[in-house]
């Protein structure tokens, strides 16, 4: 059953999948691995996310990429005050890192459980006039279902990128969690970049958001399922390394679609877990770390 | 005198980066001995190796004639090698009292009897001058106190080596002049110190040996004056 | 003599627990009490890991999952009986602890707390491939009759519960009273200076590991004859793991009480809830009281507790 | 009281008690207590990953109570429904039927929605020996074989078999006929007893099977699954699937484009308006079992009327809009046991439980028997095509036309479009 086209295309399909898991990752990878604040409630912001586009796309008919884009002021300003929240409640006293922890595992729960009392439990999806088509290049067979959030998280990917290392806030944001007394003498307030980092970092999930529920229906707990992959990749990439998160989503996204297409599907969750673990045990830096 | 601490070619690499390489030197019973060196010389490299917190990529350690060079850091504390860190690590939840009893209930477990070591605890923070804040949480303590409380718990290990890693970096002169007694007042129960500090004052004025690191290598050794008017020493410290 | 104490409560908790049930009345209690009690165990158990040493554990279910799977076995392959499934539960569950503990030696904080959630689907893939437990579907067991002396299964797991969380309970009191226990809490502080103190770190984080381990999957064992079926998706559930990180959480780390409390508080609040709201609001509930706690009251009840008194004494 | 306890007239009987004691004061009271109602208790999804069809299921359920109490109740006594939220969780199954028999002392339980909260129930049912009324168990009592354990879903005795029956009676009828078949399902409990009856009548069959896989209930992309199958060039493809993977499924085999004869089987979610109206046209050529469809040729008497009344209060409660699924059968497993009640004159369980077990039942889903395990002594899943589906209006789905009948031949109502590409266009 292993053939060289069925090969190419289990790449394929590993890379599209690749880029749309560098949009979910990237804000973990920037409150996670620049900041170090262990956002575990991020997926469920991309849930949040998701469900606007739904929103919207029913009542307005808006796309949903639409909806993305515009509303990632909305969630900035959300990523404000979850980040107000936390810095009050944690960073504040340094007690951040465990109790932060649990304060973002509740905070999971409850937009969980705000988005299941608003739109029960069942699977949302969304109509566009790019849904259900594909095109082939060769044998390679592409759905723009799948190419759109691709190439959307490549381009989120590298505006931020540009943004870390061109711009002044950028390379404030890199150096606050090592050197948070250079920037006070630099006359920048740790807290304000931090600010303006975690709530870009929610921003993107507006975007990440509106391209999960083009891939596929979405319900309020799937959030879950993104978890242990997000940290994955953003583990695996090197905490905080934009370019580093692209290259783990893109390694996640082919290994799981060719053991998917070659050696069952069914085990597919366990490679990926499998990777992190050996990675964790073995080079907890990551594989494109310092 | 014999020899209580024998470095011999100790190598330490992060990496491609070279922290240590070659470093030998000897500690003998009773002595204050000196670690100088510029920053990011090695220093504190150095004590992680003797005191276990890194392993060696190279040479050996010998204390008390043993070799202790494979030997995780709580049994070279057990032997008695105990060290003081550079910022404060206390025992955040426990009171001042509380963090002397971990070492004495573990660093001295057999040598304080149980029911002894509240009362020996207490001792040792009379030693120090902090016995008015034996109940007092750490987070409550003056930038003095920490460094005292420092001094303490490692004094409750009950070493026969102290390395006190820049017990008194950032305290003011009168401060200094508060710390340095207490280092002399140990000494003299029997207690050999290595003192790693970058307030020469203090340095010269304590030790009674010296030992020079620069870029991971051990540039001199000897007496203050010695090392004082050793060209390799000045020009490390002053530049060419 | 202080060191019989708890063995003596134990002891009397489940006498009293035993002739409880020897007075009949409505079995309904029977449930509702081993719901709670499951979770003193777990909150117990999370606890010693959790609040003594310091070493957030995401990986609850992954445990619990591991007793519960073990008694399946055991069930299935030789009809054990259930003090037996106990017993292998817990070296089971121990086991994997252990090997937990091993990957506390390059992981640390939040790392750590990756890897245990990544345990978990680990654990739960390979589960749901593997036949003979009934894979992705789950079994469906018969449960033998009730052993002689209880009238039913209900009030027989529920003595068996309650043996299990007072047992438990006892250990965590004895850990936190004694010098592993002084130990555990200077790793928890510092570990670096914990080890220059001559605390074994390493050794003490594997028994930390390995028991609150062992005490999780003991809180699975009982499940299979419980439920009557085994399904990765029920075993695995995330409750296992929000609760019993919750429960400590808002009851209070640093004691055994603490775990205690926030397991009677918060899982008679959730079954209530089950039999009246019968709503999401009930995990509303739990979300935002653990928000609320974490941030307003960091040392939970018991804390809160402590602070009032403390200002009354003064 | 306002929690639970709830009846089917619940907001009736509370203004009826409060006019009666203001008008009568509080002497009024035993009086309306005379009537005990009749207790059923359950416990029902109504959060977690089922909470959809267990909310739609209650809603029934609670229609018959009314239509029952309009009536004047079973043996004279209202009908009183007691349920709790099972949170889709089999671990809160026993405490809550406990509470029910223990507690409220209800006079009969019915299970809640799905196989995994049924088999929890079992012991509980048994050492009381309760009748047990199933809800959409899949071989629930296989080994357990619990006489008084009777299930709605019309799966038939052998439940694994009959599931897949008839998508293998319409392909082994085509010319020519097909030869090989894919089979592959999600990684739990349904797909796997569907796809172990698919294995079976593959072998009596005679296709042979090129691919037979399972896949983990969160994957996130099938287009690689689609393609590991179009490289085995199967006629058939067999898919065992849960909603969200069902549109995954049908989402990839649009745009991989499958060349096969004939797609789908066992797709849980079809059956709904919500995945129906988003998948639209998609939908065209794909064969898969239903249990009702407002087909000319499956009219039982009483099915209509019910669906309007559902139809109408559906939009308000967020449920199916179309209540083709389980509503009718919801009704209809109570429906059974009030009957049983009344037929019996008793509330004795075991009069009841052998008054069902020999008895035909006539329900809105029409007539009912059960075999000794408890399942329909007949399987009558049918087989449907997708045709004519146009956009996404909700409306042509409420009409006869888009899903054509084409098997068991009692039922058939039109004739399959073949092969699956054909039907596309």
């Amino acid at each position: 059953m292993f053939s060289l086209d069925l090969l190419l295309n289990a790449i394929v399909a590993g890379i599209l999948i690749g880029g749309f898991y560098a949009a979910v990752s990237l804000g973990i990878s920037v409150s996670f691995g620049l900041l170090d604040i262990v956002n575990i409630a991020h997926p469920a912001f991309v849930i949040l996310g998701s469900y606007t586009a739904y929103a919207m796309n029913r009542f307005f008919g808006f796309d949903p990429l639409l909806t993305g884009l515009l509303f990632t002021p909305v969630f900035y300003a959300l990523g404000v005050v979850v980040y107000r929240l936390y810095y009050l409640g944690f960073e504040r006293k340094g007690e951040e890192s465990l109790r932060g922890l649990v304060f973002f595992f509740g905070v999971l729960f409850i937009v969980e459980v705000a988005l299941l009392l608003a739109y029960g439990v069942d699977y949302r999806m969304i109509e566009a006039r790019y849904v259900g088509q594909s095109f082939h290049i060769g044998v390679v067979g592409i759905a723009f279902r799948l190419l759109l959030p691709c190439l959307v998280g490549l381009m989120v990917t590298v505006a931020l990128h540009l943004f870390l290392s061109k711009t002044f806030y950028g390379r404030a944001i890199k150096a606050v969690s090592q050197d948070s007394q250079a920037l006070r003498l630099m006359g920048v307030d740790p807290v304000k970049i931090k600010r303006i980092a975690f709530a870009l970092s929610i921003a993107t999930a507006s975007l990440a958001g509106a391209l999960l529920i083009l891939i596929g229906p979405v319900e309020p707990s799937i959030g879950r399922e993104y978890i242990g992959r997000v940290f994955a990749i953003v583990v695996l990439g090197g905490m905080g390394s934009i370019s580093g998160t692209l290259a783990a989503s893109v390694i996640l996204g082919v290994v799981e679609s060719l053991t998917a297409t070659f050696s069952g599907p069914s085990w597919a969750p366990a490679v990926s877990f499998g990777i992190l673990l050996v990675v964790l045990a073995v080079r907890p830096a990551g594989l494109f770390g310092r | 005198m014999a020899a209580l601490l024998e470095v011999r070619g100790v190598t330490k690499r992060f990496g491609g980066f070279q922290a240590l390489s070659d470093v030998s030197l000897e500690v003998r019973e009773g002595e204050r001995f000196g670690l100088i060196g510029p920053n990011g010389s090695g220093k504190t490299t150095l004590i992680n190796c003797i005191s276990g917190a890194l392993g060696t990529d190279g040479g050996t350690l010998v204390f008390r004639g043993k070799d202790i060079t494979r030997l995780p850091a709580h049994q070279r504390t057990r032997l008695g090698i105990c060290r003081s860190f550079q910022i404060p690590r206390p025992f955040t939840s426990m009171t001042v009292l509380e963090n002397l009893c971990i070492p004495l209930e573990y660093a001295a477990h057999g040598q304080v009897p149980r029911s002894a070591v509240a009362s020996e605890a207490m001792e040792i923070l009379r030693l120090m001058g902090l016995d008015a804040k034996a109940q007092a949480r750490p987070a409550d303590l003056t930038g003095i106190d920490m460094r005292k409380l420092e001094l303490a718990r490692a004094m409750a290990a009950k070493p026969r080596l102290l390395i006190s890693d820049e017990a008194m970096a950032g305290l003011s002169p009168a401060e200094v002049d508060a710390i340095l007694p207490i280092l002399f007042a140990l000494n003299e129960r029997g207690i050999t110190i290595i003192m790693i500090e970058h307030i020469m004052r203090a340095v010269m004025r304590f030790s009674q040996r010296i030992a020079v690191l620069d870029a991971g290598e051990k540039i001199a050794e000897g007496t203050p004056e010695e090392v004082v008017s050793n060209k390799r020493v000045e020009k490390a410290y002053l530049g060419e | 003599m202080k060191k019989t104490v708890p063995l003596w409560v134990v002891l009397g908790v489940v006498v009293a627990a035993f002739l409880f049930t020897r007075l009949g009345g409505n079995r309904y209690i029977y449930f509702a009490g081993y719901f709670v009690l499951q979770y003193i165990v777990l909150a117990t158990a999370w606890n010693v890991l959790g609040g003594y040493t310091g070493y957030v554990n995401f990986g609850t279910a992954a445990f619990f999952a591991t007793g519960a799977y073990t008694a399946l076995v055991l069930i299935l392959a030789f009809k054990a009986t259930l003090p037996v499934q106990i017993v292998a539960g817990a070296l089971t569950a121990g086991l994997l602890g252990l090997g937990i503990g091993y990957l506390t030696l390059r992981l640390r904080g939040v790392f750590f707390s990756i890897a245990t959630l990544a345990l978990s689907v680990v654990l739960q893939t390979v589960v749901s491939n593997w036949e003979y437990v009934g894979g992705g579907k789950g079994l469906s067991i018969i449960r033998p009759k009730a052993p002689a002396l209880f009238a039913s299964h209900a009030e027989y797991l529920f003595v068996v519960m309650v043996l299990l969380a007072a047992a438990s309970v006892a250990l965590a009191w004895w850990v936190q009273n004694s010098r592993v226990g002084r130990g555990l809490a200077a790793i928890r502080d510092n570990e670096e200076a914990a080890e220059c103190m001559g605390v074994p770190t390493l050794r003490l984080k594997l028994f930390a590991t390995t028991l609150s381990g062992c005490l999780m999957g003991v809180a699975g064992t009982p499940f299979p004859y419980y439920v009557t079926l085994v399904e990765p998706g029920s075993v695995f559930s995330l409750d296992y793991a929000v609760n019993s990180l919750a429960m400590p959480m808002i009851g209070g780390t640093t004691t055994w009480v603490g775990p205690v409390i926030g397991a009677v508080l918060l899982g008679t609040a959730q079954q209530v809830a089950t039999v009246t709201i019968s709503s999401e609001l009930n995990l509303l509930i739990v979300g935002i009281v653990l928000v609320a706690f974490v941030m307003l009251a960091p040392q939970g009840i018991v804390g809160l507790v402590q602070r009032l008194f403390h200002r009354r004494s003064r | 009281m306002a929690w639970h306890g709830q009846t089917g007239t619940r907001r009736r009987w509370i203004v009826g008690v409060l006019i009666g004691v203001m008008a009568l004061g509080t002497a009024w009271a035993p009086a309306a207590q005379a009537a005990e109602p009749i207790k059923i208790g359950f416990g029902m999804a109504l959060t977690g990953a089922l909470a959809g069809n267990g909310k739609a299921a209650l809603m029934a359920m609670q229609m018959w109570a009314e239509d029952v109490n309009k009536k004047g109740g079973l043996l004279g006594r209202p009908v009183e429904l007691v349920y709790y939220d099972d949170q889709t969780k089999p671990a809160a199954v026993p405490g809550i039927y406990t509470k029910l028999l223990d507690v409220d002392k209800v006079n009969f339980i019915v299970s809640g929605y799905g196989t995994n909260v049924i088999a929890p129930l079992f012991p509980i049912a048994m050492e009381r020996n309760l009748v047990l009324m199933g809800l959409f168990g899949m071989a629930n009592n296989e080994k357990l074989k619990y006489k008084n354990y009777f299930q709605i879903m019309p799966s038939g005795p052998n439940p694994a078999l009959g599931w897949s029956q008839g998508f293998f009676e319409v392909a082994a009828k085509q010319q020519p006929k097909p030869q090989t078949i894919a089979l592959v399902g999600a990684d739990a409990e349904y797909p796997h007893n569907a796809l172990v009856g698919a294995r079976e009548h593959a072998k009596n069959f005679g296709f042979k099977v090129v691919y037979d896989g399972k896949y983990p209930p969160s994957t996130v992309d099938y287009t690689p699954i689609i393609r590991a199958i179009k490289a085995t060039n199967p006629d058939l493809v067999y898919v065992a699937s849960y909603p969200p993977d069902t549109a995954g499924i049908i989402q990839a085999a649009q745009e991989v484009g499958l060349p096969v004869k004939m797609f789908g089987g066992g797709m849980v979610g079809l059956q709904f308006a919500a995945l129906q109206t988003k998948l639209g046209s998609k939908l065209n050529g794909v064969v898969n079992y239903e249990f009702y469809v407002p087909e000319p040729t499956v009219n039982f008497p009483g099915i209509n009327e019910f669906l309007a009344r559902y139809q109408a209060q559906a939009e308000k409660a967020g449920v199916d809009p179309l209540g083709h699924y389980i509503p009718p059968f919801s009704y209809a497993y109570v429906q059974i046991l009030g009957q049983a009640v009344e037929a019996t004159k008793s509330l004795d369980q075991k009069k009841v439980a052998e008054y069902i077990q020999a008895n035909e039942f006539n329900t809105i889903v029409g007539k009912v028997k059960f075999a000794p395990n408890g399942e329909w002594a007949k399987s009558r899943v049918l087989m449907v095509q997708f045709q004519n589906v146009q956009g996404s209006d909700v409306a042509q789905f409420k009409k006869a036309g888009t899903r054509v009948v084409l098997y068991p031949e009692d039922w058939k109502s039109g004739t399959l479009i073949y092969p699956y590409s054909k039907a596309q266009k």
